[in-house]
């Protein structure tokens, strides 16, 4: 309400619910709950390095945006949705895209330029979509599909259908007008989105200490009195109970969140990037706490047989395998004329 | 049929196409409590409820981009910019998403949205506020752009505008909202991409839009006196050109000008005199003129703004010159 | 610097001086101060009745955006300038730019649309831009100047000139990305800006708790480390003081503020807005806090004498008589193509 | 008269300018540390240092608007985008700001600044990253646009460009960064507003601009062999256009095709063929043929790309079109 008080106006409280952790302390698990999640992440690592491949031999072209180093963010997020739920990525995708059930052979051949990839070689790398897993695509414009995931929202809270929504984005794009619009509007309207900060600690060859005057993306929820959360990104579980707390949230009550998930991406920015702009020692730190090996050392720990890992390890090997042939094998794309307009 | 605003006959084509399709929502600064900036949306919140009609804060960009991420998913947004001039800080989101995500995701969503809201300027208001911009719009594949230049044309397309499965950039004439015409009853649909013959006649073809219809139809009737028929042929939509009618047109009278409120250079009837010349090289008599405003910002003061826009009497000058009347 | 380390990073500690006071307590002045704020603020008054006038007879066009009621923030803000400090502003600017020293003859003969305005009839009542007095301008897109004002101050640390930019908008504009990338560029660089929020409760017929989820716009500066400052704006001496804390900041640290004064506009939004979603009693509350009534008490109790406030208010009016004739008499405006493109 | 590259010769503007004027900054994402997403300004923050070669965070709107702010206090500012396709959160900066200041200000502002980067598709990256928005810009009063096809006019243009006290949006090829030209030592500056001849010919024009003057100089060549000689005329500047070059050789040769690499509808093109056929109606012996991309969003997939742009053979198939020469 207006205040026509003479007393200068107070601030109005904020919800502060920033968690900082002592240490990384492992988080309960089973095998039955983490296997999938390693599953997953492997098979994503698996996929990006062959695209990585491919894209050496000039098989794929353009951009090629890897999300290696990162997979529990995407995957442990992800994993704390319902099937309904919606998701809306970036460039970097094609984690996201397989974590929501897209397979590695529909991906692989839209990384191809083929006429079965998802989106029948029309999108390419930046702009992986599917209708069937409510995978609602990747974006190239910074920031551009943040106030995309809030609408996407909107439609969930118009209808009262409970679903919600997953906005990933990089830290990079925490500077720019869509995100604070995006942001703002959801906050107002109290959208049941959940928006996602991967902080990889660059964008492009920028480290954060030179695009942001606070080195903490959540902050920005404080002047919005929006929930927010904080927390490093190596262990998939945890990324999946953290983000299923915001995930509650915005099914339970229609509140947004903002988190910032801090990680670390091994590879350059693109393909084109060597990365020159970091020391061998920092990428090798980081590669320490790779989430792959944390959560193959955690499977064990919590009795899976060591047997049982190399069959899955084998298992998306020959996933990815098979992906990659059939990208390889598939036609070349051939109709562009056809989604310009809809017809009817 | 009812004679009834510019204004009115939007907000019945809204009022209609929301009873009917629940999907159906509007979105923009000031269209609810304050029954929009132009009063557009009058009545409609008290009718539709907080739910469907939703005042937006300052944040083109973001309800824009609310609306296209609202209609991936089936909604049928209507955005409101409370001028187009303010779309200029969201067309990122038009050109970049809306236009596009239909080819982006190979078909499997398409974006029924319309974006719409007066365009042109309006009266002293200085060069923010007062341009054209559908020559923006009108180069996007993936957009259709409606520009209507009467109330009957008015609630007609932008009722099937509505309907329509793509994004529709619908621009409205800023000095329009109070000139009436007689609209037809109920359900009519005009249909997107079918232009119009605003004044038949035979000695020279006259191509506008918008509110330069009316400039055309004023010369129309001062040529008249002077026994010089004008045919006034207003596409309605700029995207798709209903290119046949004007070709049409042309071949019948042999000469055309072409008129349009905004800049002139790479403006869209730019576009339209290609189209006539491609099609219509051997029937023309005479070049193509065009008349438009001035190459330069809007100014504010009243009589700058009357010289830099065009007027009456410059569409009759160029009638004259391109039936090489006078020099 | 980016961390490494295995434990979540925690938030970066930021500067938070905002100030609630108590009490309206009467700000210690002297009528060597305070007499010229009155004399501006009762000029910028004045000349906002004249125009009102002029535009209800047709003799001022377009869109008028009146500030009466809001005086004594652009008076006191631009009180704690020198000279050469840069001024930026929305297109409700008449009172920025004459506190910044643009005659009302200049200003009203620009709304008659006359040839003698200061932008000989080019801008109108949004555009009033004058380089003498840095005035750098009145902007009708809503957020797009508070880059420009970030530019100009950019230009200030550029030259190391130990000058200071003011930037002026509405509550409403928080919400656009405009001012989301001004503030965070101001604040990441370090930039001698002072951004200063005239929230007066509305933007058009929208009131602050239908636009913002949190109605303390100045905790935007928390998440950007930034220095903020909020307080009422009826007392012109106490904005005075508050905003040169702020430029004291910017010249000697060259640090940016962002700063919330909280007023109210007694007029509708434009002069074809009626006002009608507010009621009377909410204005009348307001108009009892008219801060140019509360400077002319607070004059008279510093020891002014009425004698003396009478004659400045006679001078006052006599100057805005002068403004309008010259604005009636002064000759029409007359080109246009000149200012286009600038020649060699 | 050294070969060297158009990236090199960019890059040699830049400095050579920034040693001369001191008012002079590069400001843009990864124009510094990083050299540059396409090298453009490689070395230039070690030779300039972090005051004059400036790293910005991602917010286009926010420093082209710094940009303008800048220059109207008495800076040079040149703002990079990575590519023309992000101007377009920025474009209101552009468009509201830096083209009218001059205007709004009555003179009393200028805004010296040159927005560059590169623009027009690049290869497979997809609709959003694969446009060219000169039709945009080249319809705005108060704006420059350049779009240089050759190292050595990208040297002398960017040089005028920054010394140029207007708002200037110079395009860059995105693919035409490794092409090389011969290029003048020192200090030769290019006016902005002077087509040039790229190749003289007497039984056709074309008219084309940035990297379809390439394509162009291909199609000519092979076109020689069937002893056609077609004359390539590159504008160089879209605005101002040099109008008169155009109308002077279309006027000798009585054909002309237009090629760009944009889409069709409103594309400037349609501005070149409305100009061409204005001056030189009777001197044509032909209807102007246009070559475009199609009306489509990029697709990524590289046979559908070479698909979606003009291509070589598209020319040689419109000049025979032109002539007469096949159907
Ligand atoms: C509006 C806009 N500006 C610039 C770019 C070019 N660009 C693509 S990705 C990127 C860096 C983004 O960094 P971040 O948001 O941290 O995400 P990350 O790549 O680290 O996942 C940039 C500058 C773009 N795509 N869109
Ligand atoms: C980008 C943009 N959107 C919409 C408008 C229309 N508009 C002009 S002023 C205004 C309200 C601004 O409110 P606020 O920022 O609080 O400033 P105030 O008018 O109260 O001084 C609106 C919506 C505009 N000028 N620019
Ligand atoms: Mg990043
Ligand atoms: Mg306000």
């Amino acid at each position: 309400m207006v205040t026509a008080s003479a007393s200068d106006p107070k601030p109005v409280p904020t919800p502060d619910n920033v968690r900082v952790e002592d240490d990384d302390q492992p988080i309960a698990t089973t095998a039955a709950e983490l296997g999938p999640l390693y599953r997953q992440m492997l098979a994503i690592r698996r996929m990006e390095e062959a695209s990585a491949k491919a894209y050496s031999q000039g098989k794929i072209g353009g951009f090629l945006h890897l999300i290696i180093g990162q997979e529990a963010v995407c995957v442990g997020a992800t994993a704390a949705l319902e099937k309904d739920d919606y998701v809306v990525a970036t460039y970097r995708e094609h984690g996201h895209a397989y974590a929501k059930g897209v397979s590695a052979r529909a991906i692989l051949a839209e990384l191809y330029g083929k006429k079965t990839g998802c989106v029948k070689g029309l999108g390419g790398s930046m702009h992986i979509f599917d209708k069937a897993t409510n995978f609602l695509g990747g974006y190239g414009i910074v920031g551009g599909h943040v106030p995309i995931a809030a609408g996407a929202a909107f439609a969930s809270k118009y209808r009262d259908d409970k679903r919600v929504t997953l906005c990933f984005f990089g830290e990079g794009a925490s500077t720019i007008g869509g995100f604070a619009e995006g942001l703002s509007l959801a906050a107002l309207w109290k959208l049941p989105v959940v928006l996602i900060c991967e902080n990889n600690q660059y964008s492009m060859g920028t480290p954060v200490y030179r695009s942001l005057a606070v080195e903490d993306v959540s902050l920005r929820a404080v002047a919005h009195g929006m929930a927010r959360d904080r927390f490093d990104g190596d262990d998939v579980v945890k990324v999946k109970q953290r983000i299923a707390e915001a995930v509650e949230r915005a099914r339970t009550t229609g509140e947004p969140t903002l988190v910032e998930v801090v990680t670390y991406r091994f590879r350059g920015h693109s393909m084109s990037d060597p990365g020159l702009y970091r020391t061998k020692d920092e990428v090798e730190e980081w590669k320490r706490r790779d989430p792959l090996n944390r959560s193959r050392a955690r499977l064990l720990e919590v009795g899976m047989p060591e047997a049982d890992i190399v069959a899955l390890e084998d298992d998306v090997r020959a996933e990815i395998e098979d992906a990659v042939k059939f990208a390889e094998d598939s036609p070349a794309a051939d109709e562009y004329k056809k989604y310009v307009i809809k017809e009817g | 049929m009812a004679v009834i605003s510019y204004r009115e006959a939007l907000n019945q084509a809204m009022r209609e196409e929301m009873e009917r399709d629940a999907n159906v929502f509007v979105m923009g600064e000031e269209v609810g409590h304050y029954n929009g900036a132009y009063k557009v949306t009058q009545g409609m919140l008290q009718r539709f409820s907080e739910r469907r009609i939703i005042d937006a804060p300052i944040a083109e960009m973001g309800f824009a981009g609310i609306g296209v991420g609202a209609a991936m998913v089936g909604l049928r947004p209507i955005i409101e910019f409370m001028t187009f001039n303010f779309s200029l800080v969201a067309i990122d989101q038009i050109v970049n998403n809306a236009a596009k995500i239909y080819q982006m995701s190979a078909g499997q969503f398409h974006i029924p949205i319309v974006f719409r809201g007066p365009g042109g300027p309006a009266v002293q208001v200085g060069s923010q506020h007062s341009q054209s911009l559908e020559s923006f719009y009108a180069h996007v594949p993936g957009l259709k752009v409606v520009m209507p230049s009467t109330a009957a044309d008015a609630k007609g397309l932008l009722k099937t505008a509505i309907r329509d499965d793509n994004p529709v950039v619908f621009i409205e004439g800023e000095t329009l909202y109070n000139s009436t015409w007689e609209v037809p009853d109920g359900d009519v649909l005009i249909p997107i991409g079918k232009g119009d013959i605003k004044r038949a006649g035979s000695d020279i073809t006259l191509v506008a839009w918008s509110k330069m219809v009316w400039t055309c139809l004023d010369a129309a009737k001062e040529l008249a006196k002077d026994g010089i028929e004008c045919e006034v042929v207003d596409p309605r939509t700029l995207r798709p050109l209903d290119v046949d009618l004007i070709v049409e047109s042309v071949t019948k009278t042999g000469r055309c000008v072409i008129v349009e409120i905004g800049w002139p250079v790479a403006g869209f009837g730019a576009e339209v005199a290609y189209q006539v010349q491609k099609h219509c090289l051997d029937a023309l008599d005479a070049p193509i003129e065009r008349v438009t405003s001035e190459d330069v910002p809007m100014p504010y003061a009243k009589n700058l703004e009357d010289e830099v826009q065009p007027q009456v009497h410059d569409v009759v000058a160029a009638v004259k010159r391109a039936l090489y009347l006078e020099a």
